[in-house]
């Protein structure tokens, strides 16, 4: 079952206006590839990247298309060239992209802060890899307290959305540049080394959001007084109005664009709460305790902030315990405490440095958890049974 | 005693036309325009304190302005408007 | 010459119709009013207020939006160069005016401003140099002098642990890229005069479709140097044994034009 | 004696910061708890400067002041800033030569001293907060003006000596400018 | 009540090489000023740094004070620069002390992630200034999720400690420097603009911790195998070893390095949580509610990672509710409410952009948190009942 | 000379000492291997092992620690200048070794060599010069040649788009803290020859107290640029057009040496 | 058909990248669903490459596989790292050309092919994963071999029509050296 | 057939001192050396697969090398150790 609000859902998709690959037939491209491809078929007017590994491919794609489509590539100096650039285009109304693995991510933390206080719309990929620091190149889930939490200085935050497939990112970049504009602050999307690199036979259906009338931006002052974009406010009492007007537009967020899919929960006995590919391992650990007889579920964030708090303090009273599973140390886990407040054991398995969690690991760790606990009266259940398949996570 | 407290911006274009105009307020008494009036003719006025808080710049002898316009070309606050000097006046 | 009534003076100078009229936080004698005075003038005069997207560098100047009435975007510190660079690429048809301080342009924001020159990005560039970071309280910059006492130069700027004074500008001149590079004065009425000339030909440059094109500007910072505004403005004498004011490159000219090849002794 | 605390304001130019320095060694000198708070950055260029120093004789605890025993305000837009943080009973002093609008409230003690004035008499408009600390210890005895008169020779002692005499006379004057009233 | 491990408290006051002001009589200086000249005489062999309002003093001191030591100053090109000089310097076994504010602190992300990986001591001050963006100088506190949860990329965690006094800044950072050399890990001391720029009377006393005899660093290979300080780890398996090194760290310090101080919990109904400047005002507003008959108390986190979990945990049954004070819009309340996890009422209060929090407020907030919970029955404490003064706070 | 016996060879080249004995991970005829064996050669012969501490850059020589049997400090991508400006102040009697890659140097990491450069830090830096991303997968360099495809420049780099080479070493020549700037090649046998010379040079100034010495290396990247590694080394006859090879200056021999006043037109 | 896992496994100059892909686009031609999923980065260079597909009729779950149904260890080093993924009846291709080493499993089912030798009887070193491809699917009808001479025939074609013939020369021995042996 | 993979390192220094030591598992076939040899006696060996995958450089002709040590300044991968001609040796 898919949880998202209603107006994005209900919006028709936009016909592309760069020509697509006829919707027929299924294309075989890499994640970074198809999340290039979807972005320009989003009206992406602007990419702005730096190399890196698992992301170069993504870069590489808009070296090739953008310039064939009379749009804008640069390849920055650095990352911080790269996001500045971003900055001063999307300044101007652009609708930009920027993507990079998470070294470069890291450079980015005060450009970021300066647009989120700018109020200045921009979609930022990361297609994480192990670190700490130069790490390794393999796929990790462990930027997820940096991108969800405190990526750059002061108070704001940032929406965030993590795809578990190839088709199902595709979709999330038209939304990213959607949510972006419609509450002007930057987004960002949470990928992986796998989600990156791997292949999946796509069907090449593309969604172009409606573009608001936007009278914000520094794009000349024709006919009209001149503007400023900035995040500058000297005087406190200044800066703290331009702060409760952002944490007002962070709880209309919180409230409105929280989405996240869950399968198997209606009858299950223990859950899995995990995203991106780590669902993916889970999903198959699900289906081999199902198997057995266990009934596991799963809850799946799609949005990292705002995080699906309600569905699982809801879930987990009806549960003997919850696993939480991560290509990381524990990052994910504190919003599923937080969530959970007590209310059912919460447990961990996570890998680390470019390692991913097999299936075996994650099924032995859901019967240790059976194992451990009590069972919990079934409630009456309001989930519906039917399962669900990965197509119908996108949300066209 | 107290001290004048210039009136606020914008200063009046006085109704007759006099070598300059200065608005008064903006002004930050850094003699940037003192030191290079070729006629010496600008000071301080240490009786007015102004908006700022600073003792603005006066101009001491408006006879002895040629509307150089030094003062303004090098003024960091804009603060002059400078006038031709009115026909047949002599230099 | 028409005519005129002499109750109606003729005006030889007035304040910039681009220029707003709040007073500045600047202090008193602060060359940016200067070169904000004299960039309104331009865009008076070319008319470019309209078509202006400018970009404000984190330094004193970053209240730049408050004084000349045109779209402005704050950038981060050092990175107006990049910035610029977005703004250039997805808005060709637009004036990209770029204010930089010297800490702003030539420490933090050492790699923006060679790689935008690099690229050769249609932009207009004007560097504030004062030799001083005057943000924060007058601590070295890189474009500080040998021997100048700063609030982290206490006993003076020594080579030996803080560095020498950086010739950012001659750097720039060296690109392919770059169309333009001059360093310019506020020191006193006929230097603004000829400074005003350089920031012209910058922006020409650009309205012309000619790439990257930068004014370095000595000024001063009376507050961070420890002078009155008069002397601060004698002292750029000094300054500019180190920075001689000149045009460095006008490829168009043939001024200065030089490529990497002729400065290599072949081993 | 518990927590007394003072608010100097005014023009960048007026020496906010130096009149708060003095009082805090001052404070220092006599052994007690003491709370320099200075308004910083490039605000202080232009537009309105202020020092907040709390003295106490045990430990301080909020940095931040609600309730301010005494406010120097030496320009215009220092009244209309710091009136309404005054206690009621509180000191209000007022540089009359600068300000003319009155103060509003009626449950705080007003002094008006025309500093400015005062300070060019004792040789430089800049001595102007040094002659409202004066005023301040007249009515309100937050140290004794004894250890101020000590910690104003030391300080400038040591960097201007020549202007000694002058910042002696202004404190003086400051001092004799009002008449003690209301509780030490 | 101070609760800090006794290896620390236990060791002895090292004499300062540098000579030091005689202890004898106070000196008046900035809180920038104190903690420099603390970490002078901690033994701190180089400082990198940038300048930016409001840490500037901080850097100017050293400026001053380190060539005239023989020490090593070099005021960087950039925050880039600064903290990359510290990694080089440390690398070779320096104690090395950065300081910037939150701005600046954004781009040293990547270079902590790394320092973190590499597992290279340092110390870095963070001087709070409002945000998001270049936002205002004003004090604040909102970069607490930053540097506490997610500043750099990757799986790693940061001590942080954040002083309440001039004088506790003092002493903190000696601690930082031995707690970063014992660990082998950059520490983080989060201070605000009004912990940098106000004045109080301090006694100039220091401590030098002493120097472990490390085995690790790279100062050239005389005599022995040549060494490595690195992050990267291009296989996987390796990858995740480092980080279960490090995890393991990690638990440690976690179990051992705790830092708090309560005040006025005994008895109390409610609580207020609040570190650094937020605590000092929560103090009066206390003092104030105790003198209105209002039982109200003080948890004062030391150090925010490791968060003094157990003790809000432990008192939250006791009391009617949790007051979280922040200069944010709400960070730190995270941290409580997982320690709390429902067992009591949490409710915040915040300033942001500069503004900072009055006791007023804070009291009204106090009674407002009183009046909307219901009494606790009073369960013996173990609490001693002796208020503490802020000198108790220092470690020695 | 000494009579040798017949069965005792005289051995005229062997693998150096400080060059360990695994077999790197670079492509085959990489460049980076040649220039680690002669730095392992003049390790050797200035017997510098026990006094270096090296940086190592991000690129495909990250990985420089595992062969050159020296200490090392992987530094962030592009930080190698400042992060061996923390190792030179706080170990003034050490041997600083820096090494980096184009990308590396050029252009994420443009603000840290020239400020190192500026300072005049006593180190010495060796800039691998192969035209292109090659750890990433053969992405655009700021060196790049103009018309060279790369994966992110697939129709070849335009300089209108992508920018033009951009003369790094060139601009460092210009600054008072730098002591010699050399671009030496690794072409054949005798360009290698010629290039050992120069980094020697460049580690005997850093020996002798001299400040900022740099060279820089062109070389190849067969894989990122689509060539056997005999047609790359033979390609560098190309890129040594917009690259010459030769010292650009030695300021004790007083070749190339030059202020920035020298080079302005006076306005 | 339920899930299908296959692993290629060897030199990065073996082709290995290559051969996933022939075996992914003929998935894809049959309508499956599937999963390509390579070894990247510089590791890629030296050392050992591998490439793992997954082909099912369902929507896939899992990128990373625990239990391999077949494994291609074209050199020493890969045999010795992917011999313990493969499940129980799991078919593993070893390259004897260059492999000397024995599985030491016992409940696999193991097909030793010359890859090396065939592919440069076929005409290039090269081609040796399009060979163990071939014994692959001889082996285990992931994708029917028409498929893949299709998906093999369309991405060389256009990049390297020179080679085709090779290419496919190289499958067919493939197929044609090893007999097929249990559960298609 | 089987190819022969050659031995782990290191080469054993053949007890006969000739012109070259060749480190076979070090080579990675780049033909570097090939195209600098002046005396055309270098080659690769398609019989032999070393330990990195490759078919590694062989001395074809050990009479024909000069010891020049051209091949062993190009070889990125250090594979050479370079012994001078005999005593006598005909250059
Ligand atoms: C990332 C970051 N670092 C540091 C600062 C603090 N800061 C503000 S302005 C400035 C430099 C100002 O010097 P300059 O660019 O020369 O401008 P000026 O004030 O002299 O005109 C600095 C370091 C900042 N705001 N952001
Ligand atoms: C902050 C950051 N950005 C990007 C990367 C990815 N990256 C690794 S190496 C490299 C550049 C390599 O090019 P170069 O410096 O020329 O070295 P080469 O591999 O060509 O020798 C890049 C962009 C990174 N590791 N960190
Ligand atoms: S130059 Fe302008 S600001 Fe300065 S004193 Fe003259 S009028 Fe006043
Ligand atoms: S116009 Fe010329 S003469 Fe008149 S005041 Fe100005 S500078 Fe002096
Ligand atoms: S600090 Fe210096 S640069 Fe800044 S406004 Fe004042 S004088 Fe001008
Ligand atoms: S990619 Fe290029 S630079 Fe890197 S190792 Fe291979 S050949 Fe050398
Ligand atoms: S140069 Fe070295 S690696 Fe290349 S083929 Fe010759 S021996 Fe082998
Ligand atoms: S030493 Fe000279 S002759 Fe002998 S193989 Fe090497 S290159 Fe050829
Ligand atoms: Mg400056
Ligand atoms: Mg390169």
């Amino acid at each position: 079952m898919i949880a998202h609000p209603a107006p994005l859902a209900a919006e028709p998709l936009a016909t592309a206006t760069a020509p697509a690959p006829a919707a027929a037939e299924r294309v075989l491209w890499k994640g970074n590839e198809a999340i290039a491809e979807a972005a320009i078929q989003a009206g992406c007017d602007a990419y702005f990247g730096y190399p890196i590994t698992p992301q170069a491919e993504l870069l590489e794609w808009m070296a090739r298309r953008m310039p064939e489509l009379g749009r804008v590539f640069v390849q920055a100096e650095s990352e911080l060239g790269a996001i500045n650039m971003a900055l001063g285009a999307a300044a101007t109304g652009a609708r930009v992209l920027v993507s990079s693995s998470s070294p470069g991510i890291s450079l980015m933390a005060e450009a970021m802060s300066y647009m989120a206080g700018s109020e200045i719309p921009m979609v930022l990929v990361d297609v994480m890899r192990g670190g700490p620091g130069l790490g390794s190149i393999g796929p990790s889930q462990s930027d997820y307290l940096q991108i969800v939490k405190g990526h750059g200085h002061g108070d704001y935050r940032l929406p965030v959305l993590a795809p578990a497939s190839i088709s199902e990112a595709m979709a999330i970049v038209a939304d990213a540049f959607e949510l972006a504009e419609r509450y002007r602050t930057p987004v960002a999307i949470l990928a992986d080394g796998i989600m990156g690199q791997a292949m999946e036979p796509i069907v090449p259906a593309f969604r172009e959001p409606a573009r608001p009338a936007s009278t914000w931006q520094a794009d000349g002052a024709t006919g009209r007084a001149p503007r400023v974009v900035k995040s500058l406010n000297l005087r406190p009492e200044d800066l703290e109005a331009h702060n409760d007007h952002l944490q007002a537009k962070f709880r209309i967020i919180a409230q409105r664009e929280v989405r996240y899919a869950t399968e198997d929960l209606a009858d299950a006995e223990v859950a899995i709460v995990a995203y991106g590919t780590a669902a993916r391992v889970a999903r198959t650990a699900i289906a081999r305790a199902r198997a057995g007889g266990l009934r596991a579920g799963l809850i799946r964030p799609i949005t990292l902030w705002p995080f699906p708090t309600a569905v699982i303090r809801e879930a987990a009273p009806r549960l003997r315990g919850i696993l939480v599973v991560e290509l990381s140390a524990g990052q994910m886990v504190e919003d599923v405490h937080l969530a959970v407040e007590g209310r059912c054991p919460v447990a961990f398995h996570g890998r680390t440095g470019g390692m991913v969690p097999t299936p075996r690991d994650v099924l032995r760790e859901l019967r240790v958890l059976w194992a451990t606990t009590t069972p919990v009266p079934m409630a009456p259940s309001d989930e519906p049974r039917a399962d669900v398949t990965w197509e119908a996570d996108l949300w066209q | 005693m107290i001290l004048t407290v210039s009136p606020a911006l914008p200063a009046p274009a006085s109704a007759d036309p006099h070598p300059l105009d200065i608005a008064v307020d903006h002004c930050k008494a850094c003699e940037l325009c003192i030191s290079v009036c070729p006629h010496r003719v600008l000071a301080l006025d240490p009786s007015v304190v102004n908006a700022l808080g600073y003792h603005p710049i006066r101009l001491t002898d408006p006879a002895g302005c040629t509307s150089c316009v030094l003062c303004a070309r090098i003024c960091p606050d804009s603060v002059f408007t400078v006038y031709a000097p009115p026909r047949g006046a002599k230099p | 010459m028409a005519v005129t009534a002499i109750d109606a003076p003729r005006v030889l100078y007035r304040h910039p119709v681009s220029l707003t009229d709040r007073s500045s936080h600047y202090c008193p004698g602060c060359g940016h009013g200067i070169v904000h005075r004299l960039l309104a003038e331009l865009i008076d005069e070319l008319q470019l207020a309209p078509r202006t997207i400018a970009v404000a560098p984190v330094g004193c100047a970053v209240f730049a939006y408050d004084y000349l009435a045109v779209d402005w975007i704050e950038a981060p510190h050092g990175r107006a160069p990049a910035v610029a660079t977005g703004v250039r690429r997805t808005n060709p048809d637009k004036f990209v005016l770029s204010y930089q301080g010297d800490g702003d342009l030539a420490a933090i924001g050492t790699a923006e401003i060679i790689h935008a020159a690099a690229r050769g990005e249609r932009m207009t560039t004007v560097f504030v140099n004062n030799g001083i970071y005057g943000m924060t309280g007058g601590q070295m910059a890189p474009t500080t002098l040998i021997g100048q006492k700063t609030t982290s130069t206490p006993l003076g700027r020594d080579p030996s642990l803080a560095g020498f004074p950086i010739p950012i500008s001659e750097m720039l001149a060296l690109m392919p890229g770059v169309s333009y590079v001059a360093r310019g004065s506020v020191a006193d009425p006929a230097a603004i005069g000829k400074l005003k000339a350089m920031l012209k030909r910058a922006c020409e440059i650009q309205l012309a479709g000619g790439t990257f094109a930068l004014v370095e500007v000595l000024s001063n910072c009376p507050v961070g140097w420890g002078m009155t505004a008069p002397e601060s403005m004698a002292h750029l004498a000094e300054v500019a044994e180190t920075y001689p004011v000149g045009v460095i490159l006008d490829r168009e000219k043939g001024i200065g034009s030089r490529t990497a090849a002729q400065k290599v002794v072949p081993a | 004696m518990t927590e007394r605390s003072a608010i100097f304001a005014g023009f960048g130019g007026q020496g906010i910061l130096f009149a708060g320095t003095v009082l805090a060694r001052a404070a220092m000198a006599e052994g007690r708890q003491l709370l320099w708070i200075p308004s910083y950055g490039p605000e202080m260029r232009g537009g309105t400067a202020s020092c907040t120093v709390i003295v106490a004789d045990e430990p301080i605890g909020s940095p931040v002041v609600d309730l301010a025993d005494a406010v120097i305000a030496l320009n215009p837009p220092s009244l209309a800033k710091f009136e309404a943080i005054l206690a009621p009973g509180g000191l209000l002093i007022v540089n009359t030569s600068l300000i003319e609008a009155e103060p509003q409230r009626t449950d705080i003690e007003v002094a008006p001293v025309p500093c400015t004035a005062l300070a060019r008499a004792a040789g430089d408009d800049l001595l102007v907060s040094v002659v409202a600390l004066g005023a301040l210890l007249a009515r309100r005895r937050i140290v004794d003006v004894a250890s101020a008169r000590l910690a104003l020779t030391q300080i400038v002692e040591s960097k201007r000596p020549e202007i000694l005499a002058a910042d002696l006379a202004a404190l003086e004057a400051g001092f004799a400018a009002t008449s003690p009233v209301g509780a030490p």
